[in-house]
């Protein structure tokens, strides 16, 4: 993601070559999920998928302003959050295929996609298990000294585990350069969110002198704004903040959840309130109006992710399995340094 | 005698125990839509006072069991996958394996734990553990592990109404394997082995999923003029150890079938029983077919690879029975 | 400890029965435990000891809102707790001396004095092991629907577990009658207590929308007030409440602690400041300057406790030990209760 | 050679490490005092940046150590007693043991964890626990459990330096054992047993703590005409199977002494892949000498009475002998 030279002034918007990069990685991290979904339904991929759709705007806000030094952790919904980190949605599609040129070689699937030379440390299968490894890697990036900045990404069901408070705690007694970032998707799960969650979630990061923001999630721009900030604090060794960015999962939790409930737990008509409310028509529609570009520039973008998706999803198929015996060799990088 | 899946007949279980006894209660994440099936209809049949739904909190969760267990209720806790079991691992080993010893017996801790364990689905590292060997470990807790739905019924209805804590462990994807279910009540003992199929030539010792390519490979091994014995433990605490022993005093052989990791499994465990206390009738080594020390790959060959299955069991008695211990 | 039946008003004050009733559990708590402490220094007891000298007004102001069909999690400094809650002394005793009639029977020792009968679930090694435990004793008591309530007793330190704020949210989501009340004692083991927690602990609880208050915890008449109010609410159902009680630790973390630590963690003045602040003396004070006692009754109770710790010393010194091969048949209470 | 305690051994280890190189970075509850005096005078000489108390945040600092360790530190992470361990348990088990392998190997994370273990000194049942059966079983942990001084020192030293995470438990209480430390600098390798006594009549493989009355016993016994081989497994993970199935070939008889929990304890494994690798050399069954499966009492005879010692060692060892397995 290209960056400006200002990025640290306080109160910035993005510039219109930003805007159409984000949007362009929002459609991006859409179309690729889109297919994902439609490969699951294929039984093409050996395992589920929770998909990000709807959700696009809080990666590409947050993710704008970090580099390839930074780092973020994720969750079990974590397409998103690679691709709009920067990583290759190629190897990203391999791995959810099970395959050997797989990101992680196949051995971690849709849940745990992580391309680290990237400073994407992983999404996660366990719900909040990234928010103290982001903590420890803030640690490091403080003691590192050099500006380094860590995002961890976790849902408002995440927000009701421990190690988010203990994380905070901690981020804010030794003042971490670590972002907060709680999607509040309306769901934990299959359990809509006030019915698990008492109180504002956003609220449990100010007590720690934290602060906290609320932005609406599927408006790229307030995201923007106010990642800006809290990246800028980060940096500048102020410490750590919470956004809490408040979104919609239009899909299911996972993919296969139409295979084994036997009931709904949301109305039709909430979602599709939320479809009306989309964060790529929302920016398309700002990108249009205020002539920022060109319906013909958007279907070039479009065509553009088309091929993509295209190539990736065929470099897929194409890559040969893992060995089948490959695994037990991976889980020791080998003995101690100099005892051998 | 109905056909049902493993998952139904534990269904069936907490319907029935639910409706016998109102100090049963249940809680855990989604436990009222139900994502295995397990716990389907209970939200709507017991209300919301008795089942319900609870935060991503799995460290409390376990806490708040005990806690509601020493108050007179009878708790159904469900964890969903067993590797959930560890986020909330503190309380089970720090507190409900060792509260009533601390409190020199003042206690009972009517608990029963529930998760889905291991893999075979492509759920990769962080969704296929098979945490028994661990729950063995800390003592103070009873283990069940069914293969069939007769048992995974009459094993669950056991330790709802036990007076101890007790980590049922469902292998339970897509629904768990089918079987015929009694109409009648009844309940499985705890401590007793079920004979799968007897044999005189070598007892193949299996856990949970692995007690049904178990028995494919004794029927195969039929075929190769060799009699195997096959036992389901059912309960791994307590464990049958008369019976297995019993079997392999009669056979000379044994082989122990473990989705677990190898180091420190339940195979591991019930080979040292049998090394110790079975010696005499021992004609040849002890094999142990488990995971080797392995997270799951989430590759479906790659993990394919790791897990026991009706040839490698075959293999391995047929090694034995011809004097090699390959 | 005497209720008076006007107990759920609020805005009360204690009655002079009810604070001379309490002046005698202080002082019963504090004597008992020096005499334990004299018993650890003389190698008496098998293992160690954590004294709550300088914190009695907290556990008693508490717990004298509360029945034998109350319960209490403590920690793992906890005979403050029991004692307060009507815990006998002398079983206790008996237990840190690793006896027969000790209330465990000689095993749990200090770290796990309890007495179901009389509600009082346990104290607990394992720091903030008691918060969850409390909370599923609540939605037990909820769901008896008799107006039972629960206390969890914790540290400042204990407030950095995360299993804090996951029963605050699930406490408040479900209006549990419980009451969560942390002894800010200036120390998490040896760490300065702003050494390590971020802002201030009670206002974590707001976010849950769960009423939250500072007391001088070395002030009865405070505590007693501030638990009046919670208890109330928790008994009528409306829901948890959070008490931060500012106390101090006169002595060790440990009693042993002088023969292992290096260097001191605080100063001698520090120690010293508090000492002057003592709770027992505040409160005999007021009882002596309000004429609500007078100095020859002071004598008669302390006279009357002196008495009781000897006789639970003896007690405990004659008890037998408990059989060497006990444990075992302990840990299970037996086969499931109709498969037999 | 100097005569160390070996908390000091391991503390003189930690200092060399924190020296020879400034990426070794060691934080924990009260790690700047040090409870254990195994941290002591860290702080003050590497500074807060390098070592630094932490809240008790169990779930969080073990998570935190993988988060560092992804980014180019080298982790000490302290828990202080074993039993904690259970409280940060989710991290160990669900990212550090498996995240190497679900990043299909594009992480080392060079971990240390550092608790002390075992009973023995009244600090009842939270506080005594020893854990290494269930970390040898998450497969991607070394356990380290040193016997000696030199051996902690050495051990200390490779775990630091290792690109995997170690978990490194201490039987620390009061100082731990003495021995003579060399002065020059060296690293103990990971996965090979020392024998801590040469015999030719029944190995006996014992563990940590337990490696002393085991040689106590060997000592015994040697006075009653046997002659017992002593190994010291130093490291659980790696295991070193081949020297302690030479031993056994040699004797013919084994005795493993464990301080853990029976049930699936390091001593079942062990006897089991003796009893699978090893049978053709065995004379007599496979004695585990392990506390019952109980929570540690507090009373210090109850607590005793659980524990293995020389006397129960010779005891085991006499029978087995004789040609009587109890
Ligand atoms: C420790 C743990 N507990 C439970 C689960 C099962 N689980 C997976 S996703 C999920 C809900 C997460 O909700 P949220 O954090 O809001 O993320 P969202 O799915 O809405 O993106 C649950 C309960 C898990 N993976 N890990
Ligand atoms: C889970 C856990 N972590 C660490 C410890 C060690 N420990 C015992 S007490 C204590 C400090 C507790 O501080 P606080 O909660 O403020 O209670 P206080 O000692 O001040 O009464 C610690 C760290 C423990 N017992 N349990
Ligand atoms: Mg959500
Ligand atoms: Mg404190």
């Amino acid at each position: 993601m290209p960056q400006d030279s200002d990025r640290t002034l306080p109160n910035r918007v993005p510039t219109n070559g930003q805007l159409l990069s984000m949007f362009e990685r929002m459609l991006t991290i859409r179309r690729f999920e889109e297919r994902l979904g439609e490969d699951f339904h294929a039984g093409k991929l050996p395992g589920g998928v929770h998909l990000y759709i709807g959700q696009e705007a809080v990666a590409v806000g947050v993710c704008a302003h970090l580099d390839d030094r930074d780092r973020i952790t994720s969750t079990h919904r974590g397409h998103g959050h690679f691709i709009a980190k920067g990583g290759d949605p190629k190897p990203m599609v391999a791995e959810i295929y099970g395959k050997r040129d797989g990101i992680c070689g196949g051995m971690g699937g849709s849940m745990h996609v992580a391309d680290v030379s990237k400073g994407i440390l992983g999404a996660n299968g366990i719900v909040a298990g990234g928010i103290p490894i982001a903590a420890g890697a803030a640690l490091a990036a403080q003691l590192d000294g050099n500006g380094r900045v860590v995002v961890c990404f976790f849902g408002d069901g995440a927000a009701n585990e421990g190690v988010l408070m203990e994380s905070m705690n901690i981020a804010a007694l030794w003042q971490l350069p670590l972002i907060f970032v709680c999607e509040h998707n309306g769901f934990s799960e299959f359990s809509p969110s006030d019915t698990v969650t008492a109180g504002e979630i956003r609220e449990r990061a100010r007590p720690f002198g934290m602060p906290a923001e609320l932005v609406d999630g599927n408006d790229l721009v307030a995201v923007w704004r106010a990642a800006d900030t809290a990246v800028d604090r980060a940096r500048t060794g102020q410490g750590p903040s919470f956004i809490e960015a408040a979104t919609y999962r239009i899909r299911g939790h996972l993919e296969a959840e139409a295979h084994f409930l036997s009931r709904s737990y949301r109305s039709e008509e909430e979602v599709e309130r939320w479809r009306r409310n989309d964060p790529i028509d929302r920016l398309s529609g700002h990108l249009l109006s205020s002539e920022i570009c060109s319906e013909a520039e958007i279907s070039a973008i479009e065509a553009k992710i088309g091929e993509a998706v295209e190539e990736a999803a065929a470099f897929a198929e194409a890559s040969d399995l893992p060995d089948a015996d490959r695994a037990p060799a991976l889980m020791f990088a080998g003995g101690p340094a100099e005892a051998a | 005698m109905a056909r049902k899946r493993l998952i139904q007949a534990i269904n069936d279980a907490l319907h029935e125990e639910m409706a016998r006894d109102p100090k049963v209660i249940l809680f855990g994440e989604d436990v009222e839509i139900s994502m295995f099936g397990d716990t389907a209809g209970l939200h709507e049949r017991f209300g919301p006072d008795r089942v319900r739904n609870t935060p991503i909190s799995e460290a409390s969760l376990t806490g708040m069991a005990v806690g509601a267990a020493t108050s007179g209720y009878r708790v159904v806790l469900h964890m969903m996958f067993a590797n959930f079991i560890y986020t909330g691992f503190d309380a089970i080993a720090n507190q409900m394996a060792k509260l009533r010893l601390m409190t020199g017996g003042q206690i009972e801790l009517p608990i029963t734990i529930v998760a889905g364990y291991g893999g075979g689905r492509s759920t990769a590292a962080q969704h296929s553990d098979t945490p028994y060997p661990l729950l063995m470990n800390l003592g103070g807790l009873n283990v069940a592990v069914p293969a069939t739905p007769r048992d995974a019924k009459g094993l669950m209805k056991t330790a709802i109404r036990g007076r101890d804590p007790t980590v049922f462990l469902e292998a339970g994807g897509r629904g768990g394997e089918s079987g015929e279910v009694p109409d009648e009540e009844y309940l499985t003992p705890f401590g007793e082995a079920a004979v799968g199929r007897e044999g005189t030539d070598v007892t193949i010792v299996a856990i949970g999923s692995m007690v049904r390519p178990a028995m494919r490979a004794a029927k195969q091994l039929d075929g190769q003029g060799i009699s195997a014995e096959v036992l389901d433990c059912r309960t791994l605490v307590p464990l049958d150890e008369d019976g297995i022993l019993r079997s392999v005093a009669k056979t000379g052989r044994l082989v122990v079938v473990d989705e677990a990791r190898d180091r420190c499994s339940a195979a591991s465990h019930i080979a040292a029983v049998v090394a110790e206390r079975g010696f005499a009738s021992l004609a040849a080594p002890i094999r142990r077919l488990t995971v080797p020390d392995t997270a799951m790959p989430y590759a479906p060959a790659a993990e394919k690879h790791l897990l026991p299955n009706p040839e490698k069991i075959v293999v391995a008695v047929s090694a034995l029975m011809a004097g090699s211990a390959n």
